[in-house]
């Protein structure tokens, strides 16, 4: 086992990649190629697995670390490493994985073949770039995830697929490219490509800004943060169920990642500067993403547009700039991830079925598929911010943090704009589960609608269980990330967080507005 | 005698060239420019280069000139239908003003800097067959072995586009 | 008025532009290959009158292989619109249209 | 004056091993051709497969050694050889496309094959020139070759307009090139590049010469690359070409034009620098950009790839453009002059290789489906759904293009990664930005191609039928282009080390 | 901190429930209705035996130990973030758990024969049960976050249960709204505890949970400076849970749920809710004046705003709901004159007689082929006896009749609104006292007096109910006469022992001393006047509720002629506030949405202008570059040389 422990990182992102590849070689059938890509996944998903549970970085290292020479004699490295974040999201990951591909079983039958190998790819190019720790090795990653998701939707998709696969590309170069030209300076600054070398540069002010500006234009885009959200409903619409998925429940957060990874810690100066920006494009678009979903006739639409709301409040808490806001915002990515994902797989269940997503068409499915009802209420409440389902502990956390940010303007305000989406999210899907559900059966289509099948159960029941796990025991995330967000978070150099003995008098003086909020652990407070 | 020869072939050269633009013929067109190759031969002359002088006339103005004669003939006869219109005035400047340009240049250029003249002193011989044959057979010698694959490409090239299509032996 | 070297330089200028302008000017394929030979002419003398000035043998070996290259350059120009002809009845270049946006 | 001076002795022979192994090649396939009667289909192929072979062959087994031979006219080395094994491995390609297009074509043109060898003679003899009567004959042979290969297919009238358009106007740029050569030689006294960097750094001689020749000399090479303006014979030409013979245009002459422009650019960076850096600049940008704007809008792919072959011109000259930048910099920035010339320059020879690959791996795949009639298939809307009927070959076209994009993890990416690098080493951030803004322009179109492919339903006109081995080299040649997309280093390296040992 | 004694048996009052609701829930249709049924039932009544040895067990202790926790785990661990899954049971919880967990049980087995003939016996009974589990961790909850998640889980159960018949798009719309409105007052909720949070976060020492009770009671110091904001805030979400203007729109929607439902969540127990934690967080309320002040007006308001509107409903549930929105109004009044006590007094008798009179409507809705129109019911006294008496209990208990359980509690309320000097709050109070007397009284004569105006069919299928249903109407009714004896007051010879027995929890108040019950007159004469007074007013409404609906008096017709007119309309459409709404926020809100937002703003200014947009300008620029490759050899040629020109120009004028 020592060969593929040693090699743990390498080997979790890479063996659904070798997994496509045999498909595409060797597998003939469509079924075999089911069954082999669900292998593939769960295999994966074992592996990382051993991160799980060996992940023990007491100040939230880096572990599992693969350093290779790649180019330049080794200022650019094939360099993965695992910390909590990563780990987390990488979990994320994993575990869609297999029930992606389960859900497509009988979704697709065209070129299955191809389908499975292409979600296999997806997979590595996303792990890839949660565990890479060399600039370039995630921009490949990072730039690598388009190719099978453009296939994805582009081949797989609806009615207007070209257009929204096209729309995806392009967008989400458009951020990337400057990335690069980013990157490529900062390489010059650095003489190298390491994460590590750069956070050690110490940029003047200006570069700061600018770098930050190309980065988090490329993070900008993928999350999406209004205004620049409008590839995502396409490509929601457009993509097949399992695309959804994981467009949903992955890739949307590599922007929100990128941002924590790279974008924050890299420029404190840019962060500085822009966190009022990014912080009120994150309210703007969570009002504004919850605004336009209730208005959505198409499920998925509307789906889309929650994912920009709820999006809205994870950048929102990274920008908080408060340890708390942050957690909360990774945690939100996973919340976000489990409930947005099994919305799209319900979503799929049901187009399975009738091959429209207009919500006028049903109504009163309840009475025809009530396990269906039962497994998409729990989903909508885990993703309105239901206590003890998963949403909640995340909106919590980042409005927690945020409400006490003390580098944003006005962050009370903000975080009362904010809470208006928890209110707006109740609406919008709450009106949509009973346009669906709720009244009489009118359609006559639906009346021979079939409830959830045993394999669409197997789907969605571990999700619907990691919803109530998530919300009921958030520490089994939190704890693993703490440390880390912390070591990530060092070099903005968040205001110490002083125990309270420091400021009594202040406290007890009226007027909190700039106390800090958070304490770290109470041997650093004293540091 | 230098420089009357050289303002007489001059003249005839610049005569020639434009007379080769201007006339509609494309067979005067072409007799022009022999005329013009062969006064370029007395200019070569007056250069010191006699063996390129007499190239020059043989094979410039002779062989190649002979073959734009005959393909001219071959083809279509004299004057090209498509050249009976001139060209559109409101065009003439979008032509003429590149070269006047340059022209302006170079004159800006002498009028600023005055003439130069020839002040290496030649050898003997310079310029003879003699003389070139030893640089071609010589320092010069890959360029004189890649010019014949250059002939060869030619004629393969012309070859192959003029002959009829070969019979394929294996259908 | 001594001739110098400048005199012959100007001499090729000329040529060479009025070849250029001919090349653009005119619509017959057959004539715009003899302005390109025009311009290889006024090359030419460049090349001698460098030969002269330096004293080198060279530029004449150059002017040679100029003189291999136009002769090469129109047989096999010729040759191509002999069989443009053949096909098209025609050597206005104005004409050849098949390519084009 | 008098004494007869053979430059050959034994080390020339060496040197000149690689060039007669192709020339001799050449006029051996030609006489084959011509006299042996009993040949059968393929055997010219090959032979002259065998003949690239040879020359490769003969390459490895023999180093003569740095420095330029034979009187001055060729540089032998590492440069020449990167670029032989180029032109060689480009010339392979070309021959088995050309051979595959034949079985079904019905048509035979047994001169293509000395022709072919003769164009790579050309382009050896150019890249590896060290004197301007060698630049000026390689030029010239490739040039005719060329005009050839892309005209000479007998009866197809748009191939005929081709070769024509691109003869009259390689003639006319030709002259302006053999002008500026004039110049040049009319500055330094003499046509060997060693003897006019001498007088160039002893500053003799008058500087308009200089100046005027060396503008004239960039028009002629970037006609040859295909720089914007003088650009605009390219699409016809590629359009009007077999694909095939646009495919070994588009990389191979592409190649050896800018082996030559880097060799120039080099020998005339000290004083001319301040002259070309900022018209490249402009030239550079102008290439880039137009060639991706016009490239968007096209349904016929190789004008299409025409159009994108302009704009990769643009990144190239874009390397060009950076090699020259630190002589024209502040003296602060000179001192990264070595370290900049050489990143750039090798990045270049990067981008030549992977351009290449994945360009012939394009042209590859559109020539095989070309129909019976000898009529390419060009036109992009039938290519639709090339997955299902040709699974093999729409992916090695689909690589290709994403490659071209520079979507990692392709070559094409790492070439523009290598490019771009070494652009912003240079502080040349405004440069590198607008590069990649092209970059992102021609993503659209080359996921046009993508989308017909993959994601439109086959119809009844589309075009189908593929040639096996064609196929199956293409789509080497694109797992070539992903290999060298994950493992560039080796190759770099070796690139750089080609630069490091150059003269100047 | 004073330490607490632990109880584990705390943890199974919340999760007995939780444990019915899963098991009848996954099990569903594997599951006998009797079983179903029965188990739901046995669940609760669990919870309310445990709830009463717990209570018992309290008693047992010295009142200022009269706290017991019991911490399951942590839930949220976050740097010095601490939320703890726990529960605690003080003197206010432990009342608050018997009447919960006592009334809840009653109403389950009163469902048992009201859905009897359902088809979603199963899942209402889920439902239920999770309600209990929900309110019990609202009730029980250690902390403010817990209450929280109780709050919004009992406002899911509202939700689920309001649209439990989804059939009919009413029940779900209403359901939809309930939810959506409650939503509107947690985004207050929230903002308080973010507040609370942020304030106490820096100066708590390691361990503490910033938002347990415990923890804000001891640090409350530090929040006296936001403590109006805190209050406000946290009463936003009163007003929502406990249906106070301006969020009490939704109650009356919510009663298309079953009536069990009507009587156990939203008349007995869940909006009690906003209440109970006003009361839970008296140690800050008592901070803030203003906060107080805002309450008490807030409550009073709501109190003659729904009984106004009860005057013209002739859904019997409606009337019952907007009595039930006017009863709540009471006891916010009281919350907001800090009489804590008196509010909560006032939520276990209400618990009774409301719950009594929602069960008893239930019953006569039953009868009557489930049709709730007053004016089509009459005469139904002898028909349904039992149902008949048990009402009256109820109404004579609602309007504050000597001794039943209403009286000591309202007139204690407004004793004590009295008392603190709110003379104006005093005189809200007392007219909204006698009109609710006034339209119980009109609810019962429609109903049960006159003679019956229902259809010939549905008066052939008038029967009284069975026992599962009426037993526990008469023990209900038992409750509401005997009720409020536990707290008759000091001034009629009572020991107050309600009062003292929660004195404790809002000992942090009384200390306090800054708000206006502090000065209040001890004057019992007044009190004696006042009590009197309030009696007199209240027989007076009956009398003439009575006398208006059921006998033809020249007088009452005239009132009624006068009352049918405009007032009537206005009164009967509930001040058009649903319409007000619907025209200020919802249609404009929706317009905005699909006009501006989405179609103008998102497909329009930046799909359309800006991303398709420049995609455009570039095509079009490509489009007109591509012009100039016309195929022309010498257009081609011509370029070059211009090309070649500027470049020469260009060398000539900067060398």
């Amino acid at each position: 086992m020592s060969f593929i422990t040693d090699h743990i990182l390498t080997w979790v992102t890479f063996l659904p990649l070798l997994g496509s590849l045999l498909l595409w070689t060797v597998v003939r059938r469509d079924d075999h190629a089911r069954v082999f890509a669900l292998a593939v996944a769960l295999a994966d998903f074992v592996l990382s697995l051993h991160l799980w549970f060996r992940y023990d970085g007491p100040g939230g290292q880096d572990m599992f670390t693969e350093k290779v020479a790649w180019l330049f004699g080794g200022k650019i490295n094939y360099h993965l490493a695992c910390d909590g974040i990563s780990l987390v999201l990488v979990m994320l990951t994993t575990f869609l994985g297999p029930l992606v591909i389960l859900s497509a079983w009988k979704a697709v039958t065209e070129r299955v073949r191809d389908y499975m190998a292409m979600l296999l790819f997806l997979q590595a190019a996303m792990l890839g770039t949660f565990f890479a720790r060399d600039m370039l090795l995630f921009y490949v990653f990072w730039e690598a995830m388009l190719i099978p998701m453009y296939f994805i939707i582009g081949i797989w998709g609806g009615q207007r697929r070209i257009y929204a696969a096209v729309k995806f590309f392009i967008f989400t170069m458009v951020g990337s490219v400057f990335m690069l030209v980013a990157i490529l300076w900062m390489y010059f600054q650095a003489g190298g490509m390491g994460l590590e070398q750069f956070l050690a540069l110490d940029l003047e002010r200006q570069a700061q800004l600018w770098l930050f500006g190309a980065f988090i234009l490329a993070f900008a885009i993928k999350v999406p943060v209004f205004p620049l959200h409008t590839w995502l409903p396409d490509a929601h619409v457009e993509a097949p169920t399992a695309g959804s998925v994981i467009l949903a429940g992955v890739l949307l957060k590599m922007g929100t990642y990128g941002m924590l990874r790279f974008a924050m810690p890299l420029f404190p100066a840019g962060v500085e500067a822009f966190a009022p920006l990014m912080s009120i494009l994150a309210v703007i678009g969570i009002i504004y993403g919850a605004l336009v979903a209730l208005v959505q006739p198409d499920i998925k639409k509307l789906v889309a547009y929650s994912s920009v709301s709820h999006l809205g409040f994870v950048v929102l808490g990274l920008f908080s700039l408060t340890p708390l806001g942050v957690a909360g915002g990774i945690f939100q990515m996973l919340a976000h991830g489990l409930s947005t994902g099994a919305l799209f797989l319900l979503v799929g269940v049901i187009y399975e079925r009738r091959h429209t997503r207009e919500i006028s068409e049903f109504g009163g499915l309840a009475h025809r598929m009530p396990g269906y009802a039962t497994v998409f209420m729990i989903t909508m409440l885990a993703s309105v911010g239901l206590p003890g389902l998963a949403g909640f502990v995340g909106e919590f956390m980042i409005l927690l943090g945020t409400f006490g940010s003390t580098t944003l303007d006005h962050p009370r305000l903000l975080t009362a704009l904010a809470a208006t989406g928890v209110v707006l999210g109740a609406i919008y899907m709450l009106w949509m589960y009973q346009r669906m559900f709720f009244g009489k059966l009118t359609n006559e289509k639906n009346r021979d609608l079939r409830d959830l099948s045993v394999r669409e159960y197997a789907v969605l029941l571990p999700l619907v269980v990691f919803m109530f796990w998530l919300g009921v025991r958030p520490g089994m995330v939190l704890d693993r990330v703490e440390a880390s967000v912390e070591r990530v978070l060092a070099p903005l150099a968040v205001p110490a967080s002083p125990h309270a003995d420091d400021y009594p008098q202040h406290a007890l003086g009226g007027g909190t507005a700039d106390a800090p909020v958070f304490v770290v652990h109470e041997g650093e407070a004293h540091r | 005698m230098e420089t009357f020869l050289f303002w007489f072939c001059g003249a005839a050269m610049v005569l020639g060239g434009l007379m080769t633009v201007v006339q509609r013929s494309a067979v005067v067109s072409a007799v022009w420019l022999i005329f013009a190759f062969v006064a370029a031969a007395g200019i070569f002359a007056l250069l010191h280069a006699p063996f390129v002088a007499i190239l020059q006339v043989l094979v410039y103005a002779g062989a190649i000139m002979v073959l734009f004669l005959f393909v001219i003939m071959m083809l279509q006869g004299p004057v090209l239908e498509g050249e009976r219109r001139r060209m559109k005035p409101a065009l003439w400047p979008a032509v003429a003003i590149p070269p006047l340009a340059v022209l302006v240049l170079v004159g800006t250029r002498i009028a600023d800097h005055g003439t130069a003249a020839f002040t290496t002193p030649l050898p003997a011989g310079f310029g003879s067959p003699t003389h070139v044959a030893e640089l071609l057979l010589g320092r010069y010698l890959l360029a004189f072995e890649l010019i014949s694959i250059a002939l060869l490409v030619a004629i393969i090239g012309a070859l192959a586009i003029g002959k009829e299509e070969r019979k394929l032996p294996w259908k | 008025m001594e001739v110098t070297m400048t005199h012959y330089l100007v001499l090729a200028a000329l040529l060479f532009l009025t070849g250029m302008t001919g090349f653009i000017v005119r619509r017959n394929a057959i004539v715009m290959l003899m302005c390109v030979e025009l311009m290889l002419a006024a090359t030419n003398i460049v090349f001698a009158v460098f030969a002269r000035a330096h004293a080198d043998g060279g530029g004449h070996v150059f002017i040679l292989m100029n003189f291999a290259i136009a002769a090469a350059e129109a047989a096999i120009g010729l040759a191509i619109l002999v069989e443009i002809y053949r096909r098209r009845r025609t050597v206005n270049v104005d004409d050849l249209k098949a390519l084009m946006e | 004056m008098t004494h007869f001076e053979m430059p050959l002795d034994a080390t020339s022979w060496s040197v000149l091993l690689p060039y007669l192994v192709i020339g001799g090649g050449g006029l051996l396939v030609m006489l084959v051709d011509a006299f042996v009667r009993t040949l059968k289909k393929d055997h010219l192929s090959y032979l002259t497969l065998c003949v690239f072979l040879a020359s490769i062959v003969v390459q490895i087994a023999v180093h003569p050694g740095e420095g330029p031979r034979l009187g001055g006219m060729l540089l032998a080395g590492d440069w020449s050889r990167f670029f032989n094994y180029l032109f060689a491995g480009i010339g392979i390609m070309t021959t088995i496309f050309a051979t595959g297009i034949y079985d079904r074509d019905g048509r035979y043109r047994p001169e293509f094959y000395p022709l072919l060898l003769f164009t790579v003679l050309g382009m050896m003899v150019l890249a590896a020139a060290n004197d301007l009567l060698a630049v000026f004959l390689g030029l010239e042979t490739m040039s005719l070759a060329t005009y050839i290969l892309a005209g000479g297919v007998r009866g197809n009238v748009r191939s005929s307009e081709a070769g024509f358009k691109y003869l009259v106007l390689g003639g006319f740029s030709s002259a302006f090139l053999l002008m500026g050569m004039a110049l040049l030689y009319g500055y330094a006294g003499d046509t060997n590049f060693d003897a006019i960097a001498r007088v160039l750094a002893t500053g003799g001689g008058a500087t308009i010469l200089v100046t005027a020749g060396s503008a004239l000399m960039l028009m002629g090479f970037g006609f040859k690359v295909a720089m914007v303006p003088f650009h605009m014979w390219t699409p016809d030409v590629y359009d009007g070409a077999p694909a095939y013979v646009t495919g070994f245009m588009a990389t191979a002459v592409k190649a050896a034009g800018f082996a030559i422009l880097l060799r120039v650019a080099l020998l005339l960076q000290p004083q001319l620098a301040w002259a070309w850096y900022p018209v490249l600049t402009v030239f550079a940008v102008l290439t880039m950009s137009l060639g991706n704007l016009v490239a968007l809008v096209q349904n016929n792919i190789k004008r299409m790839l025409a159009w994108s072959s302009i704009a990769h011109a643009g990144y190239l000259l874009l390397g060009v453009v950076t090699l020259l930048s630190p002589a024209v910099g502040d003296p602060a920035r000179q001192a990264l002059a070595r370290t900049v010339g050489e990143s750039a320059a090798s990045a270049v020879l990067f981008y030549l290789v992977g351009y290449s690959l994945m360009n012939l791996a394009a042209f590859g795949v559109v020539n095989v489906l070309s129909n019976r009639g000898g009529e390419d298939a060009d036109d992009i809307n039938r290519y639709a759904g090339l997955s299902r009927r040709r699974p093999v070959a729409a992916a090695t076209l689909a690589v290709a293009l994403l490659s071209l994009a520079g979507i990692p993890p392709f070559v094409g990416f790492m070439a523009k990664f290598y490019l771009f690098a070494a652009v912003v080493k240079a502080g040349l951030v405004p440069l590198a930005v607008i590069g990649v803004i092209n970059s992102l322009v021609s993503v659209y179109y080359y996921l046009r191609v993508i989308v017909v492919m993959y994601m439109k339903d086959t119809e009844a006109d589309s075009y189908d039928g593929v040639e096996w081995v064609s196929v199956a080299t293409a789509g080497a040649l694109a797992a070539l282009v992903l290999y060298l997309g994950i493992r560039p280093d080796a190759f770099h390296a070796a690139a750089a080390s080609v630069i490091r040992q150059l003269p100047f | 901190m004073e330490t607490h004694a632990n109880e584990t048996l705390l943890r199974w009052i919340v999760l007995a429930p939780l444990l019915g609701a899963a098991v009848i829930g996954l099990l569903n249709r594997r599951l006998p209705r009797r079983v179903a049924g029965l188990l739901a039932c046995a669940t609760v009544g669990l919870s309310f035996a445990l709830s009463v040895v717990v209570f018992l067990r309290m008693l047992g202790l010295d009142p200022e130990h009269r706290r017991l926790t019991d911490i399951l785990a942590s839930w949220v661990a976050y740097g010095n973030l601490r939320i703890d899954i726990g529960f605690a049971m003080d003197q206010l919880s432990a009342v608050m758990a018997l009447v919960v967990t006592g009334v809840g049980f009653l109403i389950h087995v009163y469902s048992l024969g009201y859905m009897a003939h359902d088809d979603g016996f199963r899942r209402f009974f889920a439902y239920l049960n999770l309600f209990i589990f929900s309110m019990m961790t609202l009730v029980l909850g250690e902390n403010l976050v817990m209450l929280f998640v109780g709050w919004e889980g009992v406002g899911l159960c509202s939700y689920l249960l309001i649209s439990f018949w989804f059939d009919g798009e009413a029940n779900a719309v209403a359901g939809k709204k309930a939810f959506v409105v409650n939503r509107i007052g947690d985004f207050g909720f929230l903002l308080g505890m973010f507040l609370i949070g942020v304030t106490l976060l820096p100066h708590l020492a390691p361990g503490e949970g910033a938002f347990s009770f415990a923890v804000m009671q001891h640090h409350a110091p530090l929040l006296a400076p936001v403590a109006t904001a805190i209050g406000l805030l946290l009463f936003l979400g009163a007003t929502g849970k406990s249906a106070q203007i301006p969020l009490y729109i939704w109650l009356p929607d919510a009663m298309a749920g079953p009536t069990p439902v009507s009587a156990l969540i939203h008349a007995a127990t869940m909006v009690t809710a906003g209440v109970y934690m006003i009361a839970r967080m008296n140690f800050l309320y008592v901070l803030t004046p203003t906060a107080m002040a805002v309450v008490a007006a807030v409550g009073a308001a709501t109190a003659i705003f729904a009984g106004t509107i009860a005057l013209a409903q002739n859904d019997i549930k409606k009337v019952l709901a907007y009595s039930t929105v006017s009863q709540l109004g009471y006891m916010m009044l009281a919350c907001g004159v800090g009489a804590f006590a008196m509010g909560i007094f006032h939520v276990m008798t209400h618990a009774f007689f409301k719950a009594l009179l929602f069960l008893a409507s239930g019953s006569v809705i039953h009868a009557m082929s489930h049709e709730q129109d007053m004016r089509v019911m009459g005469g139904l006294r002898r028909k349904l006896p039992v149902t008949w008496w048990t009402f009256l209990v109820g109404t004579l208990a609602i309007a504050g009749v000597f001794p039943l359980a209403g009286f000591f509690s309202k007139d204690e309320i407004l004793w004590k609104t009295w008392s603190s000097g709110n003379t104006v709050l005093w005189v809200i109070g007392f007219l909204a006292a006698g009109l609710t007397a006034f339209y119980m009284m009109r609810l019962v004569s429609l109903t049960f007096f006159g003679t019956n105006r229902a259809s010939e069919e549905v008066r052939h299928h008038i029967h009284e109910s069975p026992a599962t249903m009426t037993v526990p109407l008469v023990i209900l009714a038992v409750l509401s006469i005997v009720g409020g004896w536990v707290g008759i007051p000091a001034f009629m010879g009572g020991g107050a022992h309600f009062e003292h027995w929660l004195e404790p929890v809002f000992a942090g108040g009384h200390a306090a001393g800054t708000h206006g019950a502090a000065h209040a007159v001890h004057d019992t004469t007044m009190e004696w006047i006042l009590a009197g007074a309030s009696v007199a007013w209240g027989v007076l409404g009956l009398l003439l509720g009575w006398i208006v609906y059921t006998r033809r008096l020249a007088v009452a017709e005239a009132g009624r002629r006068f009352a049918g007119g405009l007032p009537y309309r206005i009164l009967e459409n509930k001040y058009y506030v649903d319409e007000a709404y619907d025209g200020a926020f919802i249609r404009p809100g929706y317009r905005l949405s699909r006009t501006v937002l989405w179609k103008g703003i998102d497909a329009g200014l930046i799909d359309g202008l800006l991303v398709n947009g420049s995609a455009l300008a570039v095509a079009v620029v490509a489009s007109v570059l591509r012009l100039f490759q016309n195929g022309m050899v010498r257009f081609y040629a011509w370029s070059i040389t211009v090309g070649l020109t500027v470049f020469v120009l260009y060398l000539s004028f900067s060398g």
